[in-house]
């Protein structure tokens, strides 16, 4: 929990030879930022609501909004095809990419259809599937993270759940492409995680990203689910939270009022951060991006010893 | 029935020092039976929870464990509190109470001199819940059998992450998973032993993905808790849901072993690694 | 109903140069319009099936296509005869009404410019049946696509493997599908393009697992028939089992394209391969 | 279709450097011991029917019977598992290796719950498992090959029947290990073939492998189910024709009266062949072994150029 002037400190250190410490410096300033924009007049528990913004954008006004030349692929070609993760090629100013997330629909029946975003094991299998065809393509993968978690269900156990997304784990840290994660809105959980696994991880400002619901956590923790806002502000599931902790890389500022009430800035906004964070990783030599990787991943926590 | 009463009567007058009940079927068995068959319960074949040390006494060759990473505990990253108090007093009281420094004992062993890297999780350790201290544990175990080329072997016992920690306990799943990965690139085995239970964040990360998962008959594996599962779907669930048995047949594990054969199962599978 | 009638008298006395009926939904349409869309009808959007040199004209840019292969023909390995005459004629017979030498036509071209190995199945020919000269174009195909780096494609329309040459029709699957193997280990992309009907051996084998599998709308695409499903599990199938739009819904096909659509999209997926 | 004269100067040849035509001279011994048996008084249709009897040694009498410390491991982690194909590590004579088989179940209940060894996807999808397992371990494969066909069900065409025989074609082909496939009773069709791709291919002398069962060729070539007897002779599934027409490298004689007759003997001969191959294929490096079984399918098929 550095103070301003540590960081500034550090940046000025860092500042000399910036090649070294490209991600670093970016992190450092985020971080800055946000520090600067003072005592924070939002509870955890207001922004996790901005998170669940019904007008936010969702993952069919990515893939059109910021992208180009989107093409849905479809299907897990073992069972199913789950929409409530949505995945195809796409273009990002000019540059080729796999594009997948979770998408939460727009209309009503489109929510159904997708279960508002929370994903089967199929939903898992598939994004791995298209994963895999980003990495025989030699295409970046970029993912965007916007559920509440994986679907609590019968089918959902059947088929899996636990295995689905425990193999992507596995597996996204094997992958030879650059993965470039962000959450959008809200990350939840292991089924955020499923598609969380990256080279960078970054998160919206006022996007989410927590182990565990506050009203689940409130439900054990404080035996009564409307403690959320309690549970909420002990989780500190908030970006400058993520950044601090070391879990996220860089906390993309949303327009003023709001990703929800400004598309088309957040889509520059998002943009421009992940384009700047992938040009130094497409120039890694597979194996070399895969143990770096390994290292970030395995680096999270924080114990006594 | 004058017998049978009899009989109960004298049972209920004897001495707790000779009998006991059985947590899942209620009747009355020896004491003694329960721990000379490592606490399966030889009316029902119950298989009761173990703590680390118990499962690492009945599955290495005796005098071979070396503990690894065993001053690793929990911090306390997020300076939680709840409704009951601080996760800082919890962990210590948890420490207290088990004699551990965190929900899982790693090290070294031999099973029938087979050489493996063993990490075994215990329950009683709020939960055998999944901490930064437990992900650190696991992946040094295995880095240890990368490095060493010796097969991994996890034992799980968790009600899934351990949500003081926050999003730190999440990101555990993903850094144990990478340090499966690494297994995986070199043709190391990892088996994966699944006891009862097995849930949330620990069955949907390393837990699930060994080359071999083998479980013990009856243990509770989920993903999502059941309570939640009837809440969404509103419909009765099958009386077997989320059993090994259930798991089994549903193609997610390799077989169902009985404990007291589960060192026997392990050696012959050991057995046929041969690089 | 007097202007329907009269309308419908004068479609009927109208020269069968100009009006024909659609072979699916049955309704009066123009010749023109047929062929104008590739035998795609404007009523019920039901794609008719293209032999394999109109395939090639609507995919690939205009003279670019060479032949590959094109003398390789069936012999009749087993001296087939069944109740109907031998092998031998109807291959012969295929031969003369097809112009073709065997079932499928491969060879090389542009699609927008960007080189393609390409092979196409004709139905005509015997059924678009998987013989041992079929397996063998579509393994040079492959290899060639292999060899070069480049993409290949594969427009599947088949009954399924020829029995006439017994088992080596069967191991035509595996023959077609070592090949696209090593286009795997290469990265080189495979696009398998479905069309109507794509059944037994050849969905077994080379047309389900393209990079990407697309299918054109409404095709049949199946294993095991439907009558011998019906015959198996005495129960009525779903109206669209084991149409296109099933097997997206059952996660098996990436997408499904019209076929007026098709060459872009083919140029698009294409021209995200950068190796 | 070569008499025994001419097969006999071959083998005088080839006899001259026997360590580089090893696996040819087999072949060729075991084709003159067939055309020496001079003409056969047991039809195609005879033959079809032995390989059928109920009293021939299903997988488990091979696992339990030809193999020791058999240790069964289940399961597709996708879905399921199907019974109608069984796999695990074994131990033949004292060597390592994962055996899989179709499994026609002994008893009424589990022939009933094995589909008659129909499998479904789960079945291919668990075979590849298993296999993929076996290369991990490094100890080759041995499959048994018994089955009428893949099982042509609702439930198959939705979970992918062809997609999960064509993957295994695919994977198969990759697969770094040795593989020697026996048919040991029905090789039908696609489903036969689902777990037949090997360095080695063999036959039981009284087994038949089809690429359609004599009553559905029947159905289809002349109407009428009642002719499978003409369209198994026109088929040609014996094991000498496809050893003839090089599907087949080695043909293993059953003991007198045939392998229902006497599963004892019947798991001597085929030991004794498997080990027989298996040790100069456990000699050749993983990129070669793939190489050498692409080229082998590759050359199967008889076309006019
Ligand atoms: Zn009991
Ligand atoms: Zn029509």
């Amino acid at each position: 929990m550095s103070t301003i002037k540590e960081l500034e400190k550090k940046l000025l250190v860092m500042s000399k030879t910036p090649e070294l410490f490209d991600a670093e410096i970016r992190a450092i300033k985020s971080e800055i930022v946000s520090l600067q924009s003072g005592p924070k007049t939002r509870t955890a528990w207001e922004t996790v609501q901005l998170a669940r913004h019904k007008d936010r954008p969702t993952f069919k006004d990515y893939a059109f909004g910021m992208f180009t030349d989107f093409i849905e692929l479809h299907g897990d070609r073992r069972f199913s095809d789950d929409l409530a993760i949505c995945g195809g090629f796409a273009r990002l100013d000019g540059e080729p990419v796999m594009v997948i997330g979770h998408d939460k629909g727009k209309t009503i029946e489109e929510k159904g259809d997708r279960r508002f975003g929370c994903a089967l094991p199929d939903g898992y299998r598939k994004a791995m599937r298209l994963m895999r065809l980003a990495e025989q393509f030699n295409v970046p993968i970029i993912t965007l993270i916007d559920t509440q978690g994986a679907y609590p269900g019968l089918e959902g156990e059947e088929r899996g759940q636990a295995e689905a997304i425990a193999r992507n784990l596995v597996e996204m840290a094997q992958i030879t492409v650059p993965i470039i994660c962000t959450v959008v809105g809200e990350g939840g959980s292991g089924g955020a995680l499923g598609i969380g696994v990256g080279d960078k991880v970054m998160m919206l400002s006022n996007s989410v990203y927590s182990v565990i619901s506050p009203e689940g956590c409130a439900g054990i923790l404080w035996r009564d689910n409307k403690f959320a806002p309690d549970a909420a502000e002990a989780l500190k599931p908030l970006a400058e939270s993520l950044l601090k902790l070391k879990v996220v890389d860089r906390v993309i500022p949303e327009p003023a009022g709001g990703a929800h009430a400004d598309h088309a800035g957040t889509f520059a906004a998002l943009k421009s951060a992940i384009l700047e964070e992938l040009r130094p990783l497409k120039k890694i030599v597979p194996v070399k991006l895969t143990k770096k990787r390994f290292d970030k991943f395995s680096a999270m926590g924080i114990y006594n010893e | 029935m004058a017998w049978f009463s009899s009989r109960k009567a004298a049972k209920e007058t004897l001495s707790e020092d000779i009998w006991m009940k059985c947590p899942k079927c209620d009747k009355h068995i020896f004491k003694e039976d329960w721990q000379n068959s490592h606490k399966v319960c030889p009316k029902c074949n119950y298989h009761g929870k173990l703590t680390a040390w118990e499962r690492i006494g009945i599955t290495l060759d005796q005098g071979t464990f070396v503990e690894t990473n065993k001053t690793i505990s929990p911090a306390d990253p997020l300076e939680f509190h709840d409704a009951k108090g601080s996760y800082k007093d919890k962990a210590a009281e948890a420490m207290k109470k088990t004699g551990l420094n965190e929900s899982v004992v790693t090290g070294t062993g031999t099973i029938n001199g087979k050489p493996v890297v063993l990490a075994v999780m215990d329950f009683r350790f709020l939960g055998g819940s999944l901490s930064s201290g437990c992900g650190e544990k696991i992946l040094r175990a295995a880095n240890h059998a990368y490095d060493k080329s010796i097969p991994l072997i996890i034992y799980s016992a968790s009600g899934g992450a351990r949500m003081h920690e926050g999003i730190l306990s999440l990101m555990q799943m993903a850094k144990t998973c990478a340090g499966i990965a690494r297994l995986n690139e070199k043709n190391i085995p990892y088996i994966s032993v699944l006891t009862d239970p097995t849930t949330g964040g620990v069955s949907a990360s390393f837990a699930t993905v060994g080359d071999i998962n083998i479980a013990e008959p009856g243990a509770l594996i989920a993903f999502a808790g059941r309570r939640v599962i009837e809440e969404t779907i509103k419909q009765k669930l099958p009386d077997d849901f989320q059993t090994s048995e259930y798991l089994l047949e549903h193609g997610f594990v390799d077989c169902i072993i009985h404990r007291s054969e589960m060192k026997a199962k392990l050696h012959q599978l050991l057995s046929f690694y041969s690089r």
